[in-house]
């Protein structure tokens, strides 16, 4: 199956040594690994439809091979190119964007989306970047921030809103190639070096029409699903870190002995380990569970209406579980842990990246909460 | 993962939705929502009487083979059987222990003549159990029953001797079954045997245990020279582990999604009180209740990961950690439920100690993390068969 | 010294079988031990001031004893007369108010502070009893719930508000006798046994000018002031609380058997027991803190000025401590643990009436958090 | 408990407090705030002058005796001293293993020769020290040492054999005091040997280990025949652990109001950058920011406690809950400053690795829970030494 086939290829292309080197090149990346899966994979094409030149396989398996990518903390632009690029397309592209940009995806040209701006929040009120109309196009003024691979993806979705705008009102989506006039993206470093950030600023950039995606100025709705798709597939990463944590740290105890006997055999080790199978499994149990709601909405099953609440349940979940088994990973391999030289602390700080990117759990309860007692919520509690 | 059933086990469930909004009426409407988890001492002969008509409905034994009485109902009707009878607020079942326990363990283990002796009565409704495993020294340490039961050839009957605690409902029942050591020379968990033994007679007296709710929910049971047919023994003579462990083994996650229907029911409820008295509008008590959904999200998810999993009966990692997980938010949602009612929460219903529904169960969830294994048994089991660590050693 | 005489005369009056007395009494209490404690320990006096017949000690001997009290589950009206009827009319009381009845206090005479309405909260806000200008005294309307003692007090301070006043201003106080026309008082039967609480409703309750304490309408910040000592001195409870839990279940733990060893061989076990004793510690030591502030303010010392935050800070970590050590002491009780039998659940139940009242840790940070962070607060951390 | 110090002590603050603002600047403004956890690597040659500067001004080995050359100063004024030293920005000392540990343990069990050798560097600021207890087999089991010291007769010497880690600064440092196994057939801490040991020599290489801050901090030192006079071993030929464990005795608590000191800057900078950014008004972060306020109250109470506290010496419970509670609160807070700054956290201050200050700290925190004892070996010592429960069995 896919996950077997994904853990096969990426414990050779995306060795602990591998990652080391893919980290600190520019890119973020290896390109030859990335060539090989464009190539021989053709994992970017997994969930796009066959008429667009796609696999046309679903979501859940696309989650399965996300899990096997945190799991080894892969160094790509796969997630930036698929999750938010190809899922905005599929979302909110008109056909004709679609047989243009899809088919390059296919082919192996990477992608991005960019929607948040410098104050740090994630939903509707942190896009900043303004649009304007323009001799029958619009113009485009501000900055995004944030963006991941943003300063080396080839087809940009870009969201912006109108002047005077505020939330879910006056946002507009829009698709560009990199090579836009106006345009100057520059690389953010990051603490967790396996992901690439990147700022856009956009200096009078014009756009002819047929970049506008879905209706102008009413765009949110549709945003809201590429993110809430996006949650769904970092949770899956998040799954992969947790798990692996659990996993090097399950064989580190039990061969590193202190007072005569392997440290896991203590039950202080033995139980925060159970605490992290417990986290990882729960976090497991609502993505899978988020991964089918999120096929449903892509295909606009009626399940998917329970997208905006599946995602936001298994991030909040997803992300408690993975920084809470990579912090007790480091904690339970002791002095080593701290070290450059083991791998657990990249996947801590990976971990960390995974949690603010696209809200932390207390912004994912809100959002539930909302739904769950404001104004409007019934009291039914949707199972 | 399924999210969905099949068309066919959605008329199954038409169908028992249907028969209970019919049923649970009438003599029977004061059963809704009760005799649950903290509320099992309420009702009793109502809630016996309630058997008798899931029975005359055809609903006891759904889960049993046909050839032995039973409805031989698919695992996924099994499932929409509990939370249909959650859904529609069915009092928590009288007939639970020897349906979902005794019955399968004698499907399992029992002779001809014990079958034929014991599953009319649990399939009627008429004949209720209780479970005799835990004693004053064998708790999280079960292999360690001290109760000892002495052969007696020219009668051809055992007497059994000892103590049992813990024993949900002993007082309204006719039989336990009661795990007691065979020799007496032995410890651990070889020489024990599985009895089933008749509970009204001299040698049996009960004794109920009052809870920090102010209710008996449990109940001591001592047996002094209690008399038990040899023919009322399951498996060999000291082969009553591997009994007790099968019949442990026989609740297999159908009935998780109705306890999980029951926990919605509360968390609902507390929601209810959020919006009445503003506790809704405050920050952390928002967190605390979606957080409190997202935990129902996830035993629902992780059921249906179980119940789609595999068929060889193995436990999957998602099984393992079910009953931790379940506790652990449980009893959070009983603080929780204290909390969103503030300072009202400390006030009970009626003087002396009227506790409403949420405080008892407040209260009663501290029973969640210990009974049938404690949170600190649950994190050993996971930690060594589903992770591979040490076991811990015996002093 | 107070401490060890505190403990030696509660180990006798109230032992567990003595409280599972107390508590089923309509009063609440054993009123032979009350009339003990006033006529040989004369601890009802200890703070008061020599001038008003009292012994004239400090806050920080009084929480030494309330310590004790929690330790052993006292029931009786002494919090309620010392730390809220007795402070309340030293911060607030005319010199006449306590020349009237601190000494009937010294006496044996039971006293309580009503302030909270329905509302659930523990501010200003809380403040719903409406008084209006009568006859060149007061009337006063409506009701205070929650109030500690408040159906058997003899002596009753109580605030109430302006009609149409908000918040902080519009407050005032009056100190009145129990038998006053028009006040009908009705016990509320609580989940915690230990302690007493009242409704107390006024239906056109006149009071002579001589009731008033203080300022008419300007009563906020002494009456936050008594909130803040009353406060001081429930953390001491919760302290004694958290330790003895702590205490019964290592002794517990260190004769129970399972798998032929005691359990407290066990290190979660001895883990559980060690993070109780970080609690009960840490917060005996905020405890300490407000204590030594809380005197100091009672005699409006410089270092007084801290009271409302370190009261604050010690209830957020009491309440803390004290639910987690007696919930900690039921799960590592086992079985027994949550029997009416065993002791336990008992100080699980006063731990909760602890936390709820005054304000639970979630209500205490926030009030701390405006005095760190909000408009006026300056960037230095008071220390 | 005193919140309160004397007249005298008030002037004493005042003295230290206008020295430091008078000597912290000029060729020194630099190092204020440098040079503490997480950034021990920073400016070392600067940070070793200000140590010949603190000596000029009568600030080092302040706390011991005068006929030790020291300032006898009381523990209340070496508090004071460490609040300010801390309140000024004082950077992190170089001289500190030397002050705190090698010069009390030298007067406690050293011989005359040996502290007219070693005192007066480490008055002087001239030379520095590092500690050789961990190894790598031997972390919280440190009595598992197994760096081998073999007696020469003839020269009347040491050569010491094995491997250090987590050594602070040994590239730094002309000496190290080793534990070291004299009696190659012993066990345990019985048979170990205490041993100043020159690294200027042959037989040590001190090799920088790489932290996840990609900075570093801590060192693998290896000995091979590393030699060491006779007459720089400290107590008996088998008695080192015994000079070991007085030594990890020495740090009483003076110290840690300048700890808190230093954190209360920290917290500080978090509630700057939350109310510049909005996160000041979030209800989550609030209440974080409070409990950290909350916390350092704790220690500052506690630390009170335990100088008020009994002066012969015995830990008192407040001791030994600190290091589990600041380890703790300070890796709490490392989290707190990254989600206070959001999605910025990311964002380092410098390609390609150019860690802010706070990031640092958020990486460097996960430490704290680490060394020194392990958050889980405090557990045990406070449930084995305060609490009076079972010790955990050696395998």
């Amino acid at each position: 199956m896919i996950r077997d086939t994904a853990a096969s290829f990426l414990a050779e292309v995306s060795s602990p040594a591998a990652v080391r080197a893919a980290m600190v090149r520019a890119e973020g990346h290896d390109q030859q690994a990335w060539q090989r899966i464009c190539d021989e994979m053709v994992w970017q094409a997994l969930h796009i439809p066959e008429s667009y030149g796609g696999m046309g396989l679903g979501y859940v398996e696309l989650i399965a091979l996300l899990e096997q990518m945190g799991r080894f903390l892969f160094c790509s632009p796969f997630y930036a190119t698929v999750c938010l690029g190809a899922n905005a397309l599929l979302v909110a592209g008109t056909e004709s964007q679609k047989t243009t940009y899809l088919p390059k995806i296919v082919a192996g040209s990477t992608a991005t989306l960019a929607y948040t701006g410098s104050n740090g929040g994630w939903g509707a009120d942190s896009i900043e970047l303004i649009v304007a109309p323009h001799n029958g196009g619009v113009v485009l003024n501000g900055k995004c921030r944030y963006v991941p691979d943003g300063a080396s993806a080839e087809i940009l979705v870009v969201a912006a809103r109108s002047k005077g705008s505020h939330g879910m009102s006056g946002v507009s989506l829009f698709v560009l190639p990199q090579e836009t006039a106006g345009l100057t993206r520059s690389w953010l470093p990051t603490m967790d070096q396996t992901r690439r950030q990147a700022e856009l600023v956009f200096d009078n950039v014009q756009l002819d029409s047929d970049a506008i995606m879905c209706e102008p100025g009413a765009a949110w709705p549709l945003l809201e699903k590429i993110i809430d798709l996006a949650t769904v597939a970092i949770v899956a990463d998040q799954v992969g870190c947790a798990q692996q944590s659990l996993d090097m740290t399950v064989s580190y105890v039990l061969q590193r002995v202190q007072f005569g006997r392997v440290i896991g055999s203590y039950q202080a080790v033995k139980h925060k380990c159970a605490d992290m199978m417990v986290k990882a499994e729960s976090a497991r149990s609502a993505l899978y569970y988020a991964a089918c709601i999120a096929a449903e909405a892509l295909v606009d099953g009626e399940l998917g209406a329970d997208l905006a609440s599946a995602a936001s349940a298994a991030k909040a979940c997803g992300s408690d579980a993975c920084f809470f088994n990579t912090g007790t990973a480091i904690q339970l391999h002791g002095g080593v842990g701290f070290t450059a030289e083991y791998d657990v602390q990249l996947y801590f700080k990976r971990a960390k990246s995974s949690e603010t990117f696209l809200g932390d759990s207390a912004y994912h309860r809100e959002r539930l909460a909302q739904r769950l007692l404001d104004e409007g919520a019934g009291d039914e509690i949707n199972l | 993962m399924k999210l969905t059933f099949s068309d066919e086990a959605e008329a199954f469930r038409q169908k028992i939705a249907s028969w209970l909004a019919e049923n649970l009426g009438g003599e029977f409407a004061e059963l809704r929502g009760r005799g649950g988890p903290g509320d099992e001492h309420s009702l009793v002969s109502e809630r016996k009487a309630w058997e008798a008509r899931l029975h005359a409905g055809g609903w006891t034994g759904i889960g049993w083979p046909k050839n032995e009485g039973g409805q031989g109902a698919s695992l996924e009707q099994q499932v929409i059987f509990h939370e249909e009878y959650a859904r529609a607020g069915g009092p928590g079942r009288m007939g639970h222990i020897g349906e979902t326990l005794v019955g399968p363990t004698l499907i399992a283990f029992g002779s001809e003549a014990q079958k034929r002796r014991f599953l009319p009565g649990i399939l009627q409704g008429l004949v209720f159990w209780c479970q005799g495993y835990s004693e004053p020294n064998a708790g999280s340490d079960l292999a360690n029953v001290k109760t000892r039961a002495t052969f007696h050839a020219e009668r051809n009957e055992w007497t059994l001797s000892g103590q049992k605690v813990w024993t949900s409902l002993a007082h309204e029942s006719q039989y336990c079954f009661v795990l007691a050591r065979t020799d007496p020379t032995s410890v651990g968990h070889k020489g024990l045997g599985f009895f089933l033994v008749n509970l009204q007679q001299a040698g049996v007296v009960v004794r109920p245990i009052e809870q920090l709710t102010g209710t008996c929910e449990f109940n001591e049971v001592f047996f002094d020279e209690a008399v038990c047919a040899d023919a009322d023994r399951v498996g060999a003579v000291d082969g009553g582990w591997q009994v007790a462990m099968g019949l442990l083994g026989f609740e297999r996650g159908a009935s998780t999604l109705g306890q999980q229907m029951l926990f919605k029911n509360e968390l609902a409820d507390i929601i209810r009180h959020a919006k009445r008295n503003g506790a809704a509008r405050d920050p952390m008590l928002r967190q605390r209740i979606a957080d409190a959904e997202i935990g129902l999200r996830i035993m629902r998810a992780n059921s249906l990961r179980m119940l789609s999993g595999s068929s060889d009966g193995s436990l999957q990692k998602e099984a393992m950690i079910y009953k931790l997980y379940w506790a652990t938010w449980h009893r959070n949602l009983g603080k929780l439920a204290m909390d969103v009612l503030g300072a009202e929460s400390e006030i009970v219903e009626q003087a002396p100690y009227g506790l409403s529904r949420l405080q008892a169960m407040y209260l009663f969830s501290r029973a969640d993390t210990i009974y049938g294994g404690t949170n600190q048994i649950q994190r050993n089991i996971i930690a060594e068969r589903a992770l591979g660590m040490p076991r811990e050693p015996r002093g």
